[in-house]
């Protein structure tokens, strides 16, 4: 038998997916089969290894070669250079923006060098369709450990004792939330995972659930065992269609194995999981909305108490607990609660996934212990703001969460400091602005889609973040007037006093937030009639520069108003009445004569 | 109360993907998944037909529809395009993109085209923000959008 | 496939099933491990390299020696191929020539089991640059 | 026992205790909207969707919804904190600035709950300009629907839902364009909708209110051509004095029948008249199917009673296999119509078209029962309208009374006499209890020892009890909501494992005196506690309290009928059930 010697991983997330990585893997294999290498080389369709930007992504092992932005093209030479003759393609290498050096090794990158991977540990490393690979790397063994070693109770204390809190967002302790439904008797209880991850612009649960299934099943079966429930069900978008399968493919391989279903390792226990269907509803990730969701009626959120520990799916006792939470149980039981508890910050303990977006160099998925700051995500993890240009804002917590500027780079990350600052840990969306955006129609972007998700049920969030979006919409128009700000302040903190659930509570922190940071911004609108990142259309008009125009004609072709006239060879000119702002003759000129202003 | 006007195919169809669900009320989310991956939308009848297999009130169903974004009572255009508008894609114009293929297909948001050959729809973050901005159409993914591209990408379903 | 039926059955199974995944794991550190490097161009192939490199895994294994083999271009010694670098943590890589089954033996039991030198090393002249 | 502290006072309240029950304990009223309650009656709406309630309590982050907040030992609210004034405000200001500012148009002017709100706040302006909702205005025979006035307080889709089972409302869409609507945003006259109107009676707001009838009476009434005759139906008489500042439970009959004569009715009737000959016809059916099983022969049991349009629209609607349970008996309302219509027009030498009987009913329902096809001869109604309790009070205003001042008058003759049984049909029981007493003594031969049934009174939702029949043990039920109603139908479909022989079913919480067309109780169910307590009131004090000893129910057998369930009363006096459910119409 010829023993393996190449490993080839390749990103099977949904971005890489997207991205063509299916057909590099096909590549792979035939050409590995046309070198008659088959049997020597591996080729693994892994989770997302975090690295967005620079997908598809295939990492070589042992030698832990990095390759980026891989075209299935690009896959003959792979072989042909690296695994026929141990060269690297240095062309594929990731390249240092700093020293504009090539870097092999991910170790070695800036975007890996800071992170931390508890809850990606298995993410771009085994094959997520594969339990044999998935338990070579101790998995199940955190289930193994609770069933034949330890009581429900210990097994609770333990997670207490590891500090981990909810990393949906509000960040309660996960183990007294445990204890609270323990405590509850009942004939039948329920563990949900809430997998109905809705904040645009986040997507840690979904490379979880794509890229390590199994861990999830494992922490639903312990949190099952701890606290009486036999029954667990995933509450998961239906736009995961990925993530759906390879939850689908690891719960069948559990039952399979026995780690699922009937007498669980032989100790008695049973617990079996099923899956349920979001329907594309943000507020369906506040538990008391989702659960009613599961229970086939509209999202809607409940007043608690009652809390779902004591009432929730079909009235009984519920834990509802996300992704990633869950994700960081079984290793916490495998590796003991004091090996988690010493890492982050004094009351935020573990690591975080941030989504990191924007206008940044390094788009991705990133796992940081509590405790980074800002600073070091976006500059050094984050390779810093995209064409050199100035960091203005960081939106993190996503709808329910706030617009940090650059006093705030140094706030060491976690629940407590941001919220502090006027923000909220959230989900883990991570959205990168520069000078580009505009901070008001930023605020206004995140209340749309507030508006679009709300209920509908309380007048606070149905009424009154629309009216707040019909006041930012005046003031992007330029109609705006000092009382309109007072009265957003007013209807913000009203807002966030009076709304039912969280997601209402929460849904005035975009605006308050840069009303805070960014107050001059919003004075611009207001006073001046002014959009200083050009963004308002109503506030902006397109101007050409006759000295640079060499009059090409190549703005007049794309305007779709015809709005753009002159001489050829001459300085063309634009007609305001006409111009409807698409900005296509802004990105067509060639010579930056068509300018802003 | 008004009669229920169904082919016998579809309610054929309906019957069976109750029929799956055991019939239960409380499985009217998980039904109407399947009866739209079936159809593509949910017609009035077809919710009026899933109501009474199910023996809940159809204005339950509707309520239900009507609150989910991914439940459409719309047919979807031959082929769907979805402007991802999540966050990533909004800061890298997104918006831009999505004028573009209104002022080019000459529809709104939500809409299908005269001929039934595309609709347009935006949904919030498909996970692939590194590619932002990002439009969908079918399957297919076209990260890295700009205006003018959406000329060459529509093209590309000329048949 | 047959239900696990225990912890201990648990962790036995994955005893055995990890040997599939130790590249990968071994890939998450290597600095603290062996790391040979065997030259296989066209010229070190053509020499035995491959042989020699098969070899070495198969009784690496059964020694139990947590070793990370990768396969590298040519070194530039092609006068003494096969050429195998050892590199052995905290040590300066040493680079072997002329290596056969019976030296790679050599190399595993003598000097990356003892830290024993053995006959045939080449000496290094230039720093390779990763 | 908790005790708490609200605005400084100490207040002991039981556990599980609200902010808001405990704060009312304490004198201290927190304004609500969307918040119901029918206390005793198994009714409540809490979404804690308006947030008009919300209190500070120390030591949390954001206020609470006093409506849905259970006391706690130590807890320090503040119901009136510079913070919680201006939250209050704010929000009751955004709920106006998406409501139609119509105020002095709108059906509900004066008993409108938001319109009581911002006077009691002292809101003067609204600052938020922005979007309104609009929608369709829809109406049936009984209902009308404008939900640009909708608040969103879910109390129609609970009642719709949870009490009466109808299931034609339901909250739609979501965020500013939520809203409660019959599915596809339809008409609500093709839902499931039986017009039982307590959406109606829940409403805070003029989103749902009656279809007014005032103006065809009116007309009707400046007619010379018409001969107009009026009913009025049991309830009415405990009720309509609350709208005009009397103590609920005043017992107005006397008034009433003065007011009805000044608005110029030629014939000032009782509805309580033909609830006596309601009683002759489905007792004397019920103790016929019992009989039949007694010789065992086959026959439908239990009987259900078919007073209630709305439960009769309910059993069409939702129970087309068993139409043949019900009595075939028509209700008091189109009873008193085919007899004045027939009988008394023949009677008084006029055509029946030259007659205009106009109804007062405690009820929306009786509005759409009064337009069906089969209680029209060619097109002729029997009952040509039907006004309620409300649009009555309304008119005798409009028509310059009060009926504080109006003397005690009593009907005219021949329909307008009555006894106790015929009274209580107002309340829920009443009905049975009424039957009970007739059926007894014919069944029997014997005088009753005993007339209060008293285990079928009270405002329990439902109520069973056995009689004993000299040895012939009758199994009773008794029951309101329609919910209620469906349990039941379908336990009977189910084999009826209880033996039921009858069964009474009012739509209405408490029966018609807690009807869609009464006053509007606001949620206080002690207002319908003393309407009841009234009605039996009012028995006790009839000479004649069986239907069967009603002496022009006993001459117009004599006269006219014949004997009950006789041939013509077969012809006038009864119908039948369609099936109204919804069917496929295969392509």
């Amino acid at each position: 038998m010829t023993k393996i010697k190449t490993h080839v991983l390749c990103c099977g997330g949904t971005g890489c997916k997207a991205s063509a990585s299916d057909q590099i893997i096909d590549e792979f294999q035939n050409i590995l089969k046309e070198k008659g290498l088959q049997d020597e080389v591996q080729v693994i369709r892994t989770g997302c290894f975090g690295f967005c930007e620079k997908g598809p992504i295939v990492k070589m092992l042992p030698d832990n070669t990095f390759y980026t932005q891989v075209k299935p093209t690009d896959v003959r030479k792979i072989v042909e250079e690296h695994i026929i003759k141990g060269r690297k393609v240095t062309d594929l290498l990731y390249l240092d923006p700093e020293n504009k050096q090539h870097v092999s090794d991910s170790k070695h990158m800036g975007f890996y060098k800071k992170q931390l991977r508890i809850a990606l540990r298995n993410c771009g490393f085994i094959n997520p369709e594969n339990i044999d690979e998935c338990i070579s790397r101790g998995g199940y063994e955190g289930l193994g450990k609770v069933l034949s070693e330890m009581t429900p109770q210990q097994v609770i204390d333990e997670i207490t004792k590891s500090g981990l809190r909810g990393r949906g967002g509000a960040g309660f302790p996960t183990g007294v939330k445990w204890g609270l439904c323990a405590k509850n008797k009942a004939d039948q209880k329920y563990v949900v995972c809430n997998a109905d991850e809705g904040d645009p612009g986040a997507f840690m649960d979904r490379s979880i659930m794509e890229g390590d299934p199994h861990s999830i099943i494992e922490a639903m079966a312990i949190c099952g065992y701890s606290i009486g429930a036999t029954k667990g069900l995933v509450y998961i978008r239906a736009e995961y269609p990925l993530a759906i399968h390879r939850l689908q493919v690891a719960i069948s391989q559990a039952r399979e194995y026995g780690l699922l279903g009937k007498d669980i390792l032989g100790s008695g226990f049973d617990f079996d999981i099923e899956l349920r269907y979001g329907a594309g509803a943000f507020v369906c990730g506040e538990e008391t909305a989702l659960i009613h969701s599961m229970e086939g009626k509209r999202g809607e959120p409940t007043f608690k108490p009652p809390f779902p520990a004591v009432s929730g799916y079909l009235e009984k006792p519920t834990n509802v607990n996300n992704v990633e939470t869950f994700a960081n149980v079984p290793i916490i039981i495998t590796k003991g609660a004091d090996w988690f508890n010493k890492i982050g910050s004094e009351k935020s303990k573990g690591t975080k996934v941030f989504a990191l977006a924007g206008q940044i160099n390094n788009v991705g998925l990133i796992e940081v212990p509590m405790g980074t700051t800002l600073r070091e995500i976006i500059y050094e993890i984050g390779g810093g703001i995209k064409g050199g240009r100035q960091f203005k804002a960081v939106q993190t917590g996503g709808p329910s969460g706030g617009c940090l500027t650059t006093k705030h780079l140094d706030t060491a990350i976690d629940y407590d400091s941001l919220m502090a600052a006027g923000s909220m840990m959230g989900s883990g969306g991570m959205v990168v602005m520069d000078e580009t955006s505009c901070m008001v129609a930023i605020a206004k972007f995140y209340l749309e889609f507030t508006c679009e998700e709300s209920c509908g049920k309380c007048s606070p969030c149905r009424i009154g973040n629309k009216r707040m979006l019909e006041i930012l919409d005046k003031i992007t128009k330029g109609n705006g007037t000092m009382e309109d700000l007072q009265e957003l302040r007013n209807l913000a903190g009203v807002i966030k006093d009076t709304a039912l659930c969280g997601l209402g509570q929460t849904s005035p922190n975009p605006v308050l937030s840069t009303l805070d940071n960014f107050w001059d911004e919003y004075v611009e609108h207001v006073v001046d009639k002014k959009c200083r990142a050009g963004v308002c259309k109503q506030l902006m008009h397109y101007e050409i520069n006759p000295e640079k125009c060499i009059g090409c004609g190549a703005c007049a072709r794309v305007c779709p108003q015809e709005a753009i006239s002159g001489e050829k060879k001459m300085a063309h000119h634009i007609d305001n009445m006409k111009c409807i702002k698409c900005g296509a003759c802004h990105e067509k000129c060639k010579f930056g004569a068509i300018e802003i202003k | 109360m008004a009669n229920i006007k169904i082919s016998e195919k579809n309610l054929k169809t309906v019957k069976e993907i109750c029929k799956s669900f055991g019939n239960k009320g409380g499985e009217v989310i998980n039904v109407l998944h399947k009866v739209q991956g079936e159809f593509g939308y949910l017609p009035k009848e077809i919710q009026e037909a899933v109501a009474m297999e199910l023996n809940i009130p159809v204005s339950r169903v509707y309520g239900i529809v009507s609150f989910y974004s991914f439940f459409t009572m719309q047919p979807k255009g031959k082929y769907p395009i979805s402007v991802c508008l999540g966050t990533a894609c909004y800061v890298r114009g997104a918006e831009k993109v999505l004028d573009e293929l209104k002022r080019q297909l000459k529809v709104q948001v939500g809409d299908t085209t005269s001929d039934g050959k595309f609709s347009l729809n935006v949904l919030r973050c498909v996970g692939a923000c590194g590619l932002a901005p990002v439009v969908m159409i079918g399957d297919k993914v076209y990260g890295r959008m700009t205006p003018d591209k959406v000329k060459d990408i529509l093209g590309e379903y000329n048949d | 496939m047959a239900k696990v039926k225990s912890l201990a059955e648990l962790k036995a199974m994955r005893e055995k099933l990890q040997s599939n995944l130790d590249l990968r794991e071994k890939s998450n550190d290597p600095d603290s491990m062996v790391q040979v490097k065997v030259a296989m161009a066209t010229c070190g192939i053509a020499a035995g390299a491959k042989q020699v490199m098969e070899h070495m895994m198969e009784k690496a294994d059964e020694m139990k020696l947590k070793i990370v083999f990768t396969q590298t271009g040519c070194m530039g010694y092609c006068h003494a191929e096969p050429t195998i670098e050892v590199k052995v943590p905290g040590k300066d890589p040493v680079v072997f020539g002329h290596v056969d089954n019976k030296k790679a033996d050599e190399i595993l039991s003598k000097y990356v089991l003892n830290n024993e030198l053995v006959e045939g090393i080449i000496p290094v002249n230039y720093e390779t640059i990763s | 026992m908790v005790k708490l502290i609200i605005d400084n006072r100490p207040v002991e309240v039981a556990e599980g205790t609200t902010i808001l029950k405990a704060a009312r304990q304490a004198g201290i009223h927190i304004p609500t909207l969307c918040y119901f309650e029918l206390a005793g009656m198994n009714f409540e709406n809490k979404p804690g969707g308006c947030r008009v309630c919300v209190v500070e309590v120390e030591g949390r982050r954001n206020l609470a919804p006093a409506c849905a907040t259970d006391c706690m030992e130590g807890m320090v609210v503040h119901t009136n904190s510079a913070r919680v004034l201006n939250a209050r405000r704010t929000v009751v200001e955004l709920i106006l600035s998406d409501h139609p500012n119509d105020c002095l148009q709108c059906e509900k002017n004066g008993d409108c709950e938001l319109q009581a709100l911002a006077k009691r706040l002292g809101i003067k302006e609204i600052p938020f300009k922005g979007t309104q909702s609009t929608y369709k205005k829809d109406c049936t025979l009984s209902v009308e629907r404008d939900m640009d006035k909708c608040v969103m307080c879910r109390r129609c889709e609970t009642m719709c839902n949870k009490i009466q089972s109808v299931g034609a409302l339901s909250a739609i869409n979501r965020g500013f364009n939520a809203v409660v609507s019959p599915a596809f945003e339809e008409h609500l006259g093709d839902s499931s909708c039986v017009n039982c109107g307590q959406c109606v009676q829940v409403c805070p707001v003029g989103a749902l209110t009656l279809v007014d009838n005032i103006s065809d009476v009116a007309k009707a009434l400046a007619d010379p051509t018409k001969t107009v005759v009026v009913q009025t139906a049991p309830a009415v008489r405990v009720a309509l004095g609350e709208e005009f500042g009397m103590e609920p439970g005043t017992i107005v009959t006397g008034k009433l029948a003065a007011a009805l004569r000044r608005l110029g009715f030629n014939y000032v009737f009782d509805t309580d008249w033909s609830a006596d000959l309601t009683i002759m016809e489905e007792g004397t059916e019920l103790l016929g199917r019992v009989k039949k099983v007694l010789n065992g022969e086959k026959a439908t049991l239990p009987l259900f009673t078919s007073c209630c349009p709305g439960w009769v629209s309910f059993f069409e609607k939702n129970f087309p296999d068993m139409l043949d349970y019900p009595s075939t008996a028509k209700s008091p309302q189109q009873m008193f119509g085919a007899v004045a219509k027939n009988f008394f027009a023949k009677k008084i030498g006029i055509d029946r078209k030259d007659m205009v009987v106009v109804s007062i009913m405690p009820c929306l329902a009786k509005k759409s029962e009064c337009a069906r096809e089969e209680f029209a001869v060619n097109g002729n109604r029997d009952v040509d309208f039907s006004l309620t309790t409300r649009e009555l009070a309304h008119m005798i205003k409009q028509f310059n009374l009060d009926l504080n001042e109006m003397p005690e008058e009593d009907f005219d003759s021949p329909l307008g006499s009555s006894t106790g049984a015929a009274v209580i049909f107002g309340a829920t029981g009443g009905v049975m209890e009424a039957a009970l007493r007739t059926a007894y003594e014919i069944q029997t031969g014997k005088t009753l020892p005993r007339l209060d049934f008293t285990e079928v009174r009270g405002l329990d939702g439902v109520k069973t009890a056995t009689v004993d029949f000299n040895g012939l043990g009758v199994n009773v039920a008794v029951c309101y909501g329609l919910a209620n109603a469906r349990a039941m139908m379908e336990e009977v479909r189910n084999g009826n494992p209880r033996g039921f022989h009858f069964v009474e079913v009012m739509a209405c919480p408490g029966g018609c005196i807690g009807g869609a067309g009464q006053p509007y109780h606001h949620g206080n169910s002690d207002i319908i506690r003393k309407r009841m307590e009234a009605t039996y009131r009012e028995d006790a004090g009839k000479p004649i309290r069986k239907s069967h000893e009603n002496p022009d129910i006993v001459a117009i057998y004599k006269e006219y009928y014949g004997e009950p369930c006789g041939h013509l009363s077969h012809e006038q006096l009864h119908t039948h059930y369609y099936d109204r459910s919804t069917k496929v119409e295969v392509k």
